[in-house]
């Protein structure tokens, strides 16, 4: 794969930003099928409002890496059309709060197209989304609407927390014949992290224990990680031992991979930056609640957004899980 | 409603060669298509008249007698298929029937016009259209059955799934042009929707997608004038065909109960598609006869009497009549073909009747083609479940 | 209120179906209060096709009840126009799997525009969706989409049981100043029950305990409670008590009244159509396991919808819950 | 960017008096508005000279030397509020600022068209039509500066919230002049969106929509030939005013950098929708000089000519000109409004460092005008975590 890659790579492994690994990750993708085609608004000349796209016009031609009218509903449908003639479109949305306009075109055709077909047609599109807040911007661009995508079924939802996860998610949702919604952290968009493009992946919808703990579980996904990473530092300073679960996938949850955990440390905290509310956590906790029930030695608590709207920048701080209201979650957890 | 019925049914009184009433008094003066041809092209009229028309002549010149009565033959097959559906959904085989009566012309000509490697995207009222791809009919019955959401592949004959959420497939149709281009292929694409349908930011945006890629999709609307209650009134107040010029590309609107028109009017733009020159809106301007489905009550909103003036245009007789007067069918081939009907109504029934129900475990297949943990873990419960109950009854 | 009304009641107790409380119910709103619209398509002479709103375009007029063209998405952008005006919009939607062209203008317009105007202000959109299956219906006429609203914060969502509920709970909906989601539970529509149209109804957004028992909580709403209630008759007879929570409100959530009631029971089951996966069980689950964490002798076990598109007709038996299925959750609660 | 260096910029040749160029070999052939007026309606050249128009002229037939006036000091002082804008951005003072330079004429033009009772439905962009409503210009900076999504109350001046889901907010206008139709009043609305938000599916409702209600709308369709990095040829083929036609009502495209052009036209449409005539799409063809937002870097995506050809068709430009040629304004006037610049941009530095924070229990502030009770739980929970927070703090 490496020999057809247009960029100059001579070692494997190299350390790159999370944007700049999906970038790779889609120019690989480009260069290996002819049938990936990259399409949104403001991909081609620009490389995305987040450049995650940059350069891929230039090398790819605008038949490849398409340059959108701005209409989502368009955007998804269209690529719906494509994919029924046998290509695989990887459409970008700008921001989160603008897949609505989509969402129709998402759950009642997208999702369901391979089902109605009694499985005849597949439906390999990858919607990607830069998602979540922390970057301080104005109304509808730091939302996290995964678990509106997670309850339907048909899709899968995954969103990565590092560069290596990006780059070969990426390739996987691409590879998939599902439609996969494919959520991307933007505030770790310029986080580096070493990318070996010639490693074998593990299966997309595995959870990985990036730390290992006994006291406690903390399960979370793609910008929440580094956070929990964060909390178990402090955590160990004060002697408690977490063990932090990276979800990768939101829809299907990797349920088996929290349960071993949480037999091990009887204690489960979910963070996410989506409101509570029916989010992940909540699912989490139900299943996990039932699946441990004898093991958990307190109730699986949740972090997460308000319920709210999201709130203008500078309230975002408080309005986002930060080290402080996990440490009081696990506190609480712990007090059990 | 029988083939019977139907053929026995005379018109009341001719509406004239136009055929069509306007959009009440909403005509825009005096307006003509890009083309240059009056607002409704028609080439056969009510009365079976061949008229002339300097555009769209050439597209049914070389038409055969044969063809002629292929054209007939696929609309009485289809009205008769239809019809049996409705008793079908009577009798309670179906959940639900949403009739095609009175587009017959519409969905024949334009499906005819097609070629194999061209692409549809219907509604759900596309029947005549399916019967033309050569989709068996009874295939079409079982999400109507309520036994799958979709019986065919779409890819054996080109003819997509019938879509129930109104518009999106003009999207769908549009990218699928898109990718036709991108091949490098000369086939085309085309798109059916409502008058209803119009309303939707979907189709819109079809329309913005297809100009700006020059996409090779016909969009093609059947202007049956009403959504379920609403009349077209409720979504337009110039004739739809005048919609696409905005766009940046040719509308016309064609007699939908004209089957040579419909044929001609979808050949030219199927070409002009071909040709690259991108998309076109055909609005076939017809008239639901029948209720908007089986679950409708038309009595409640519209009165008889416009019914009565629109089977004086009826698709069928008129080209009945065409193929008479030019001595293009004889009594032999009528006679032959009511049979034919009859044949194919009890086919469809038996079909309909000998659909099994789709086994439980049907709920957990096709979701993901790739799979997905959830779903295996909610098979093996349900499967657990399931024997829970063989258990107990073997308990007894 | 009862002397304005069009229709003629003698007294204010009547036997009606569901559906004809709702419709009872605009037409007092309609009488009531000018500034109430109904919005939609076919809710003119049609009366909607379930014909929810029979008769009242003949009575208010075409400027009152006005049939929309066909967009959802236009017909909610426009309400919200008209809210802005001081109108009081009461939308339909014909079918619950046509609400999503519409759900952009709900999630980023309707739910937030009294957040995004620091309160000055108010959206009193009522969007009625007639939603659940069990009546044998086409694709997408049979979906359960409440959690996609519930999630969202800005809207309420809320679902009758009986038409006392459906008439009154529409009162609220519509006099609320916050926009409602109102689930219809269209195969309820035909069940009859008292209307007291003078009674003096309990807060919109408070459970009902319609059952009392002491064995078991069985939470539902909408088209469920009546579901839970064969149940209990049937757990009855196996000397089981059930008790039954009519929840009435998905957002919020009266969590107060299924603590209480877990507090006493020691065990919950929530029952609902829409598919357990992120639905409103999984938050009922992770907030009572939270609250009644040393009161729970089983874990809140959840019968719903399977993770799949809505079953053809032939199929929704066993994708509903029926009376078996919760029964089996009954079991296996009661057995821990 | 102070309003120094706008004033002193010299164009560098003028492009003719039909001042704007068509969208690149699109243009289709010598078409003509409804209207009957050439494709761009123009009053004032670049060069400042007043041009007839038998159309549009009488809405401005009245217009004073202290209205001109009155409009360029409108024009200059945006412009300045907007120049202070931007670099309160870059010194960190705002999260973003999206500039409206070079949309100076559409908007004051269109603005001062309006009367009090109309109502206002803009974009995200809109500071210029903020400032004729008589919003404070400080209240628009709350949204950027990231202390609120919104920070004036709509209806003290008619002039909704700025909207950033782009096209939306073309609905809301709809459904608010539906309401103002259903009270008999004689106002109207207007609704700002850009060429981009042309293809979005709500702006195509909102046409069909308010045709078919004959809803007394403007919708002001500021084409400034990007959408971010889009130019107007990914959006559509044809000019954007032809539009409106295919839905049934007229669509004109004027000159975006001449005022009066804008207020004339404008106050056509009005007038329209005053006299129950409905919808009328204006295209106010202009070019947006600066970056999308202080986020964008058109250098990745267009060539610095062409905005230099855009530099000689500025709108405070030409209006200058007319005046100084027409001795309608002296040296003392200009000299008066620099001095007023300066004060405005002093003002809204101040008014914006000034502006507080919001107290964290604003995030549990108005989701809901009636309560919600987990709104209130969480306020709760939030409350007692601040206050351990204190007794930590008291603790040690
Ligand atoms: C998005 C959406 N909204 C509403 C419906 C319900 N519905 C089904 S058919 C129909 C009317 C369609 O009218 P038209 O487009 O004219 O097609 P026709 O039925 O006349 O063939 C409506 C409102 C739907 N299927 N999808
Ligand atoms: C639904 C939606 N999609 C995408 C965006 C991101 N976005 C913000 S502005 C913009 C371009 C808008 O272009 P145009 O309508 O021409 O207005 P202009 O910015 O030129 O004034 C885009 C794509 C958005 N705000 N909303
Ligand atoms: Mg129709
Ligand atoms: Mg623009």
């Amino acid at each position: 794969m490496a020999e057809t890659m247009t960029s100059t790579t001579s070692t494997p492994v190299k350390s790159m930003a999370l944007a700049k690994a999906i970038n790779e990750s889609l120019r690989t993708a480009l260069d290996t099928d002819p049938k990936v085609l990259i399409m949104g608004e403001d991909v081609g000349k620009l490389g995305g409002v987040f450049r995650v796209t940059d350069g891929l016009q230039k090398d790819f031609g605008e038949s490849r890496v398409i340059d959108t009218p701005l209409a989502e509903s368009g955007i998804v449908g269209t690529a719906i059309g494509l994919a029924l003639r046998g290509y695989r479109p990887v459409v970008e949305i700008q921001f989160d709060g603008f897949v609505f306009p989509a969402y129709d075109q998402i759950v009642t055709q997208l999702a369901k197209m391979h089902a109605r077909s009694l499985g005849k047609v597949k439906m390999p599109v990858v919607v990607r989304i830069p998602y979540g807040g922390g970057i301080g911007a104005v109304e509808h661009h730091s939302e996290s609407p995964e678990a509106l995508f997670a309850h339907v079924a048909g899709l899968k939802v995954v969103s990565p927390s590092n560069p290596s996860d990006a780059y070969w998610m990426m390739q996987q949702a691409i590879q998939s014949d599902d439609p996969v919604i494919f959520f991307e952290p933007k505030r770790r968009y310029w986080d580096k992290g070493e990318v070996n493009t010639e490693a074998i992946p593990g299966p997309l919808h595995k959870a990985q224990v990036v730390r290992e703990g006994t006291d406690l579980t903390l399960a979370a996904y793609g910008p929440m990680v580094k956070l929990c990473k964060e909390v178990a530092d402090v955590a160990a300073e004060e002697g408690r031992s977490l063990e932090i679960l990276d979800l990768r996938s939101v829809s299907p949850l990797d349920f088996d991979s929290i349960q071993t955990s949480v037999e091990k440390t009887g204690r489960l905290v979910v963070v996410h930056e989506a409101p509570v509310f029916f989010g992940s956590g909540a699912e989490i906790a139900a299943r996990i609640t039932e699946r441990c029930f004898y093991h958990l030695e307190a109730p699986v608590l949740r972090v997460g957004g308000y319920h709210a709207p999201y709130p203008p920048a500078r309230l975002e701080e408080e309005y986002l899980p930060g080290l402080d209201r996990v440490l009081d979650a696990v506190d609480r957890a712990l007090a059990y | 409603m029988t083939v019977e019925s139907t053929a026995a049914r005379t018109p009341r009184r001719s509406a004239g060669t136009t055929g069509a009433k306007s959009t009440a008094g909403k005509r825009s003066t005096a307006k003509k298509s890009p083309s240059g041809e009056p607002e409704l092209v028609q080439l056969l009229t009510p009365e079976g008249k061949r008229v002339k028309s300097a555009e769209y002549d050439r597209f049914v010149a070389a038409i055969t007698p044969d063809e002629l009565r292929g054209l007939y033959r696929d609309m009485v097959l289809t009205r008769r298929f239809d019809a049996e559906a409705t008793s079908l959904q009577r009798q309670g085989e179906l959940g639900l029937w949403a009739s095609l009566l009175g587009q017959e012309a519409a969905q024949i000509g334009s499906g005819r016009a097609l070629r194999d490697d061209d692409y549809v995207f219907p509604t759900y009222r596309e029947h005549g259209v399916a019967w033309c791809r050569g989709v068996d009919p009874s295939n079409l019955l079982g999400m109507f059955r309520g036994v799958n959401n979709g019986g065919w592949d779409p890819n054996s004959n080109n003819f997509h799934l019938y879509t129930i959420v109104i518009g999106s497939q003009t999207l769908h149709a549009t990218g699928y042009a898109m990718g036709v281009a991108k091949d490098g292929a000369d086939s085309a694409v085309i798109a059916y929707f409502g008058d209803g349908a119009s309303s939707q930011g979907d189709v819109a945006e079809s329309f913005t997608f297809s100009a700006v890629y020059n996409a090779p999709v016909v969009f093609f609307c059947q202007n049956n004038q009403w959504a379920i209650s609403e009349p077209t009134e409720k979504q337009t107040r110039v004739p739809l065909y005048q919609r696409a010029q905005g766009y940046g590309f040719p509308g016309v609107r064609v007699d939908g109960n004209d089957v040579l028109a419909c044929l001609a009017v979808t050949k030219w733009a199927l070409e002009r598609a071909r040709g690259g020159e991108g998309p076109t809106l055909v609005e076939a301007y017809t008239y639901r006869m029948g209720a908007h489905t089986t679950s409708d009550d038309p009595t409640r909103y519209r009165h008889d009497d416009e019914r009565a003036a629109w089977e004086a245009k009826d698709p069928i007789l008129r080209l009945r009549r065409f193929l008479e007067a030019s001595n293009h069918a004889d009594e032999g081939f009528f006679a032959e073909l009511e049979a034919e009907s009859e044949a194919l109504g009890r086919r469809v029934r038996e079909a309909v009747r000998a659909m099994p129900d789709p086994d439980h475990f049907a709920l957990f297949e096709h979701a993901y083609a790739d799979g997905h943990a959830l779903v295996d873990e909610e098979r093996a419960q349900f499967a657990a479940y399931q024997a829970s109950f063989a258990e107990a009854e073997g308990d007894n």
